[in-house]
């Protein structure tokens, strides 16, 4: 049968939302994540980023977490924590969290970038330009949440990698759509929009969480790194997800980031120092000297003077 | 004509182990400032990338040079470093105390005899030895950390860290050495650049201005001593003026590299002793 | 479904049992966080802390096995307390209908009456009705020319008592609802936790929380699946849970009903269209030899003597028509003859008797279309090594799949297995064009998006080359009755190609005549299945999916027909057939997600069927924010914001509509009683749902009656089975898929990313049975029993708990069964070697959900 | 050892020239991403709409086409009970077809994919590619000796027509059509056994 494209009075996927640059967000809900992974595969497809393909690779840590942490080609995994359960109601309290990048305002990867390649979006999202890293992986030091991940051949030439994070889908966005990953989730555990908006939705989720009973479940995200641009909704508290409680740049990071404008002042101080050296040589010239090993005599050349005699037996030298 | 004495101060290993190192460290410093540079390095990526493969190759060459050099002559090294390593005299305090009114007042401030290696020159070459070290190490760390070894991101940090703070180190104490030993210094003017880029020679003269104790043992010795003839007009400049310093420095570093080369190439050919302006 | 996936939004409470539906059912999870978010209580009973259950708001653990106990507690406890929803109960149900005095149950014995030991099966006409009186039953159109002569059943009135508080009523005892009452009084909350395993708090905790549905307008909805239904008493299982719904008033309205989350793309639609061996597309029974030999025998007894389903002989004909087109007539039974009856044996032909089947040399060729059995039926090993004995063997498939390869398995040896097995690569879904059913009995159109790789093919143009190839060879060389496969009418082209739009018309229903040539002309779609006629001038091949492809504006066109309707109506002058789609102006009318200009929904586009019971008696609905169907009485009209599910309008000679008052319109007017059924005979094992124990228990006895097992469970005495006892096999184990994987995993473990997201197969082990064992979290273990052993990964947890059932600890382990030795990115072992191979005598499920076995480190 | 001067500006140039074509080498991997924003990945694709192939939810897919190949398949926005959400399954649809590479980051059809008709003969331990008209004919030939020689026609007096001999398995994978033609030629070749996965 040949292929007949029927009509269908679709809205055209691509042209689906007007697009408007604004301070944007994605909120992750963990008290609506089933843990499904939707989200990891949608992120996979879209990004055309590979899985292992040899037979029984894929290392198992004996968890549903699989892959267990953020890889060169995986941008996003879903964390299962255990906890002791703080009802009767349940054998534990099971968090399922969400690891991925959390598009800082105040980002150490950005800030260490040389080549500019990271940086923030009209969106406020941290994006990259991959054809500008030069695979330098500073910006792996510099996350507070340990997300960067490079591809490319994993080598000693370094030069095939390139830095692999969440981007936030800035070409789906600016095509009207969501990110891949809050596109596909099912139960509305993600969504994304004004980050203002996202903020309120989580807040009210975690008061509604409180009067359900969950006492420990918070916000995460509006001031953490000067506010990320993922609002995280902790329905079990802190303990239950792979999130530092106070994330900050690492005084490595800073100190390193110090040492460019130290080098420069110090740069420019030695060069005036040598230069007014320099000017204070001017015109000096030195006499020229020899010595007479037989008397021990440093005689000026040009005079014949002796400049000074080493008395051996004084024992001078 | 005139006859003008040498001492042989420096083997041909080691100036070109010297050679080798000074220019590969000035290749290293060029590629890294496009990574510790954002602007270069936003501004030129595919340049950028270049430099870094180029930063690893020279790295490599940096690291293995210094190696070369110990396993070629392992007693020599050992000498070498013996000498950083000795007590400190009177006159080795002395010249620290006076280094910086020297610096500020070459015509008024004079400095006392010194042995083969000036107090000043263990700091500065230690600080230069140590620099090196902590790059090569951090260099190596973060290269095979970031490939084959996989290391934390916490220790790519901290090697980041200390990479960055010895160049600084390293900046400062290249730079310093290059104005002094290459005699951009009026002082020290009168061809101690050849000492590393030339024929491993210093003159008398220059012998007994920097290292008098040493120069003075080394005559009285006479193994290390080299008797040449020179034209007249000839001597003066030897002793006095090193205007290839000056000209090397002053129209950059690349062309001190090219200078260098020039120098040592002169050194292969051992050409009698008339510079070429 | 009895409703769809978006109503679940609908529900005040809404209980998980037998089902992990934001596992294996993902889209469910929007549905219940939207009636989460209104307001609703979740609850979800399952063995297992899934991660549907932590996201619930009660979570309450359960035996394996045990869910009649848990259910009829339940029943119990409506009852007791009097939380049934009264006047619904009265109206809509048979509570108050009369059954006979033979009718019994013994919990001595755990016999209902009327089991006849030298049968071994009940007559269940010990479980009918008091008859009152009998009427003719012959309607008009059954004497009509071209319609077959048999005599239709009489109808009967049955005798009742007033209400269900008639308990003054001499005949009270013998009322369903008192039936009813007496058999659940035994089901106390104190005995089915003894049974289940579960706490006596969170058990009332969770009976309280859902009996709570029986107020008039609050609706409760019971998501089920193969957790419920995969055990010796599986038809039980889900017969129990319409009781509670029926008790509570939950049956017909938005937000309620009792649904199966169904497992497969499309098995709603090859349950509709009849892929099992009793039946005939539309729910209607497949001849046999026994109860239906002939066609007029089958008309006697097929239909009912009243209610909607009297008209099954039109779709049984309209059937034949379109099976055998000018070839059938009415003298000759419409070709009745012609298909092939189910023998006495008829179970040994379902899925676990197939292996018997070959084992004993009987069954000597078989075809896997897009199946995996080899990997998904009980017991596999003795399966694969049954399948050895094939001649011959035929897979359609996306992959080489374990059931084409079964002779490559570990542990057989091919040089000695002269099976010959075809492999027939199949198009994707994305490569053909068709339509599907969902779970909701929503009928979509699928696109095709590309054509297919290589030499792959649609099914369709498969099972086309072939009955042309074997229809050759009978023309040619004759053969064993060759008239039954030369007399097939087989016209499905478009061009002389093979088309999937003529047999969505077969689908739909048609006018015919003896001219009617499907590959030559398209033919006059009818609007319904309304039309259809038992005097041969109509045809269709599934009366259910009538209207669902029926705009003769341009048949050849999909996109213009319901099933492809994107909130769009067919936009027509005169009301039924249109150019084209256009735009509805209210996609969601009454706000309840009905989403009627969607697609289209068997039968006849209707959302929620029982829907009359939404309303009361006087079409007044439980609930005015969810209104489905509702009586104006001053416009004297039905609101429809659904299709009514009765017979809500009558048309006069002229043309005129008029709406048909409450009180003429019966929730249940399919059934013969036009009312809902608590006690039944309908069911081969029992007129109520009883509580017997799994084939293979952790317990001693049966706590509720004297029958350890069902008494019906079919193949059990065969040898293959081997059962273990609990005395060497301790721990319960049960099946399951996750959300990452699919069934046999032959079509998710060849998706690199599925593999990467869950690598390993693996066993959920308690902590304590764990530290018993020696067990750590990772380490390979060996699970075995009687039919085999199998190596996987244990996955120790806090998540499932060892239960106190019967005064003793009782564990349990989960194992997932989406690995064999196939594939290249990602293999392990059949966990199906271990499940026993018994199961349910009505619709003969396997029993995957509880057995037992031991566990050992490796 | 006695570096020769010589012999030093060889070793030198060795391990640069070494080390420099070994950094060449590597350059040439390509890359799964490009962080060109500037091409849109959907860029002149036609839209179908199909329907997710796992649970019986009934999510809407769209499959983004260009120049006959898949490029992308995800959630149909418009579609009511799904909402352009899929679940890990449902997302991973495209792979059925088309998979990255994990070597080359190129898009590859699915090797794991079967696309050419395949024979296993008795005895044999592996599979043989055959044509679709033999494979065909084969069959066609089984099923009629296999017919010919089990067909019952009459049980007990009564007309049966039916081989206990052959089963058909499966049915719920396909479309509601093609399960029509599946169910008419097993029914029709007088075969009883037919199931589907309706219980498994």
């Amino acid at each position: 049968m040949a292929t007949v494209q029927y009509e269908l009075n679709r809205t055209h996927l691509a042209e689906r939302n007007a697009y408007a640059a604004s301070e944007k967000a994605i909120l992750f809900d963990s008290s609506r994540c089933s843990g499904c992974k939707g989200c990891m595969v949608a992120c996979k497809c879209w990004n055309m980023l590979p899985s292992p393909m040899e037979l029984n690779s894929q290392e198992w840590n004996a968890s549903l977490q699989c892959p267990y942490d953020l890889g060169p080609n995986t941008r996003l995994t879903i964390t299962f924590r255990e906890l002791d359960s703080t009802s009767p109601y349940r054998p534990v309290d099971w968090a399922i969290g969400r690891r991925a990048c959390m598009h800082c305002t105040d980002a150490g990867c950005v800030n260490v970038c040389p080549t500019g390649a990271l940086f923030h979006n009209e969106d406020g999202l941290v994006t990259y330009d991959a054809s500008k890293c030069i695979g330098c992986s500073y910006c792996l030091g510099a996350c507070p949440f340990d997300v960067p991940r490079h591809i490319g051949k994993d080598d000693l030439s370094g030069t095939a990698i390139r830095i692999n994070k969440c981007t936030g889908c800035p070409d789906r966005v600016s095509h009207g759509m969501n990110p891949a990953c809050v596109t596909t989730c099912q139960p509305g555990a993600l969504q994304f929009g004004d980050r203002t908006e996202m903020v309120k939705i989580a807040e009210e989720r975690a008061a509604a969480l409180k009067a359900k009973g969950y006492e420990n479940a918070s916000v995460y995200g509006i001031n953490e790194m000067g506010g990320t641009h993922v609002i995280y909704v902790l329905k079990y508290g802190l303990d239950g997800y792979e999130l530092p409680a106070n994330p900050s740049i690492s005084w490595m990071t800073s100190a390193s980031e110090i040492m460019k404008p130290v080098l420069g002042i110090g740069f420019i101080a030695l060069v005036a120092g040598l230069g007014a050296c320099l000017l204070s040589g001017i015109g000096y010239r030195r006499d020229e000297l020899r010595y007479d090993e037989v008397n021990h005599d440093v005689i000026d050349v040009d005079t014949g003077d002796i400049v000074k005699h080493i008395d051996k037996e004084a024992g001078e030298r | 004509m005139a006859e003008v004495r040498f001492i042989q101060r420096h083997s041909l290993l080691t100036r070109i182990v010297h050679c080798t190192v000074a220019v590969s460290c000035v290749w290293l410093m060029i590629s890294g400032l496009f990574v510790f540079v954002p602007a270069i390095a936003a501004a030129n990526p595919d340049l950028t990338r270049f430099m870094k493969i180029t930063h690893r190759v020279v790295g490599v060459v940096f690291i293995c040079m210094p190696i070369i050099g110990i396993i070629g002559s392992p007693k020599g090294v050992a000498e070498f470093f013996k000498k950083y390593f000795k007590k400190w005299t009177p006159e080795d305090v002395e010249f620290m105390k006076k280094f910086v009114p020297y610096m500020l007042m070459p015509k008024k401030v004079h400095m006392p005899d010194q042995d083969e290696v000036k107090s000043g020159q263990r700091i500065a070459d230690g600080m230069l030895v140590i620099s090196g070290l902590m790059m090569a190490i951090s260099g190596l760390a973060l290269w095979l950390g970031g490939s084959v070894a996989h290391a934390s991101a916490e220790t790519l940090a901290v090697m980041r860290f200390i990479h960055d703070l010895f160049f600084l180190l390293m900046v400062i104490f290249v730079v310093a050495h290059a104005f002094l030993g290459g005699g951009v210094f009026q002082p020290y003017r009168g061809g101690t650049v050849k000492l590393m880029f030339g024929n491993g020679q210093v003159s008398e003269a220059n012998a007994l201005y920097h290292w008098g104790f040493w120069a003075r043992e080394e005559l009285e010795e006479g193994a290390k001593i080299v008797v040449r003839t020179v034209p007249d007009e000839d001597r003066k400049r030897i002793s006095s003026k090193a205007s290839l310093g000056v000209a090397a420095t002053t129209t950059g570093v690349a062309a001190v590299a090219a200078k260098a080369d020039e120098a040592v190439r002169n050194a292969v050919d051992e050409a009698q002793a008339d510079p070429k302006e | 479904m009895t409703g769809h996936y978006c109503d679940l939004s609908n529900a005040d409470v809404l209980l998980s049992c037998g089902s992990n539906n934001l596992e294996n059912h993902p889209v469910s999870s929007k549905w219940v966080q939207r009636a989460l978010d209104a307001g609703a209580t979740w609850i979800v009973v399952d063995p297992r802390y899934t991660r549907t259950a932590s996201q619930a708001d009660i979570y309450c653990p359960i035996r394996s096995g045990t869910d009649i106990a848990f259910y009829g507690g339940l029943i119990n406890y409506i009852i007791e307390n009097r939380l049934e929803q009264t006047e619904y109960v009265n109206e809509y149900t048979n509570a108050t209908y009369l059954i006979k005095d033979s009718y019994n149950f013994d919990p001595e014995t755990g016999f209902f009456s009327g089991w006849s030991e030298a049968d071994h099966k009940y007559d269940t006409s010990a479980w009918g009705y008091q008859v009152e009186s009998e009427t003719d039953g012959a309607q008009a159109w059954m004497s009509e020319a071209g319609v077959p002569k048999y005599t239709p059943k009489a109808v009967k009135t049955i005798k009742r008592i007033a209400s269900i508080d008639d308990t003054s009523n001499p005949d009270y005892k013998h009322s369903v609802w008192a039936i009813m009452k007496e058999h659940y009084s035994r089901y106390t909350i104190e005995t089915v936790c003894d049974i289940c395993g579960m706490d006596a708090a969170t058990l009332e905790l969770v009976y309280k929380t859902y009996a709570s549905t029986g107020a008039p307008e609050k609706s409760g909805t019971i998501m089920y699946a193969l957790g419920q239904t995969q055990h010796h008493y599986g038809s039980q299982n889900t017969r129990i849970m319409t009781l509670v719904q029926l008790l509570l008033g939950n049956a017909g309205i938005a937000g309620g009903g009792v649904n199966a989350l169904r497992g497969e793309p499309n098995v709603q639609g090859a349950t509709d269209m009849a892929m099992l061996v009793f039946d005939f597309p539309g729910y209607l029974k497949w001849p046999s030899v026994t109860d239906t030999p002939t066609l007029r025998k089958w008309l006697e007894t097929q239909p009912n003597a009243q209610g909607y389903y009297v008209n099954k002989p039109k779709f049984l004909i309209a059937g034949l028509k379109e099976w055998y087109g000018k070839n059938a007539t009415v003298d000759n039974d419409y070709g009745y003859d012609w298909l092939p009856k189910i023998p006495k044996n008829g179970a040994i032909y379902t899925t676990i008797g197939t292996f018997e089947l070959m084992d004993q040399g009987i069954m000597k060729g078989y075809f896997a279309w897009g199946q995996n059995p080899v990997v998904s039926d009980p017991n596999a090993k003795f399966n694969r090594n049954a399948m050895a004995k094939l001649d011959w063997l035929v897979v359609a498939d996306w992959v080489v799949t374990a059931t084409a390869s079964f002779w490559n398995a570990p542990d057989m040896d091919p040089s000695q297995i002269n099976t010959e097995v075809y492999l027939m690569p199949a198009a994707l879904i994305y490569e053909k064009s068709g339509t599907i059913a969902n779970s909701g009995r929503w009928l979509q159109w699928r696109q095709k998006a590309v054509e297919p790789i290589d030499e792959a093919k649609p099914d369709y143009e498969i099972c086309d080359m072939l009955w042309r190839e074997i229809s050759k060879l009978y023309q040619a060389e004759g053969g064993a009755c060759p008239e039954a496969i030369l007399n097939v009418k087989w016209d499905y082209y478009v061009d002389g190609k093979i088309d999937p739009r003529p047999v969505a018309w077969a689908l739909n229903g048609y006018e015919i005549d003896d001219s009617t040539d499907l590959g030559a002309k398209a033919p006059k779609l009818l609007p319904n299945f309304t039309k259809l006629t038992a005097d041969g001038k109509t045809a269709n091949a599934i009366w259910i999916y009538g209207g669902f492809y029926n705009n003769n504006a341009d048949p050849y066109d999909p996109a213009i027909q319901p099933v492809a309707r994107r909130h769009t109506k067919i936009d027509s002058e005169d009301g039924v057939n249109g150019k084209e789609m256009v735009p509805v102006p209210d996609k969601d009318p009454g706000n309840i997600r009905l989403y009627p200009s969607w697609a289209f929904s068997w039968p006849a586009n209707r959302r929620v069927i029982y829907n009359r019971a939404s309303a009361d008696a006087k079409g007044k609905p439980w609930n005015p924010d969810r209104v489905l169907v509702a009586w104006d009485d001053s416009k004297k009209e039905w609101i429809r914001n659904d299709v009514p599910d009765f017979g809500f309008s009558t048309t006069a000679e002229d043309g005129t509509v008029t709406h048909n008052p409450p009180e003429k319109c019966p929730a249940f007017f399919m059934k013969d009683e036009l009312h809902a059924n608590f006690v039944t005979t309908g069911m081969k094992d029992a007129p109520l749902p009883e509580h017997y124990e799994p084939f293979e228990t952790p317990v001693e006895k049966n706590l509720l009656n004297g029958a350890l097992n069902s008494p019906m469970i079919k193949f059990a005495e065969n040898e293959s089975v081997k059962k273990g006892d609990r005395s060497q096999y301790p721990i319960v184990a049960t099946t399951y898929s996750i959300t990452e994987h699919w069934q046999t995993g032959a079509q998710t473990r060849m998706c690199p990313v599925l593999d990467e997201i869950q690598p390993r197969q693996f066993i959920e082990i308690g902590e304590a049975l764990a530290a018993e064992k020696g067990i750590a979290n990772g380490d390979e273990v060996v699970v075995f029993n009687n039919r085999s052993e199998v190596r996987m990964n244990a996955l120790v947890t806090k998540r499932i708990q060892p239960l106190t059932v019967q005064g003793q600890t009782v564990h349990l382990v989960g194992m997932i069964h989406h690995w064999d030795w196939t594939n290249r990115y990602s293999t392990g072992e059949v966990t199906n070697e271990l499940t026993p191979n018994v199961g349910d005598p009505n619709s003969f499920i396997p029993e995957y959900k509880a057995f037992l076995v031991d566990v050992r480190k490796a | 050892m006695e570096l020769t001067r010589r012999g030093f500006f060889k070793a030198t140039a060795l391990a640069f020239a070494g080390s420099m074509a070994y950094e060449l080498s590597t350059r040439s991997a390509a890359f799964a991403i490009d962080g060109d924003a500037d091409d849109w990945k959907l860029v002149n694709t036609e839209e179908y709409t199909n329907i997710c192939c796992y649970c019986s939810g009934g999510c809407g897919v769209i499959c983004s086409v260009r120049d006959g190949e898949l490029i992308n398949l995800e959630g149909d926005p418009d579609h009511p009970i799904n909402e352009g959400c899929l679940c890990p399954k449902g997302a991973a649809m495209f792979q059925l077809r088309n998979i990255v590479d994990d070597k080359t980051g190129e898009i590859i059809h699915n090797p794991e994919r079967v696309t050419k008709p395949l024979v296993r003969r008795p005895g044999a331990s592996e599979w043989e590619e055959i044509s679709w008209d033999q494979m065909i004919q084969e069959i066609a030939r089984h099923v009629k000796d296999t017919r010919d020689a089990t067909f019952i026609d009459k049980e007990d007096g009564v007309t049966c027509n039916y081989t206990p001999a052959i089963g058909s398995m499966g049915g719920s994978q396909q479309n509601s059509e093609e399960e029509y033609l599946i169910l008419k030629v097993m029914r029709s070749l007088g075969i009883v056994a037919i199931d589907n996965q309706a219980r498994v």
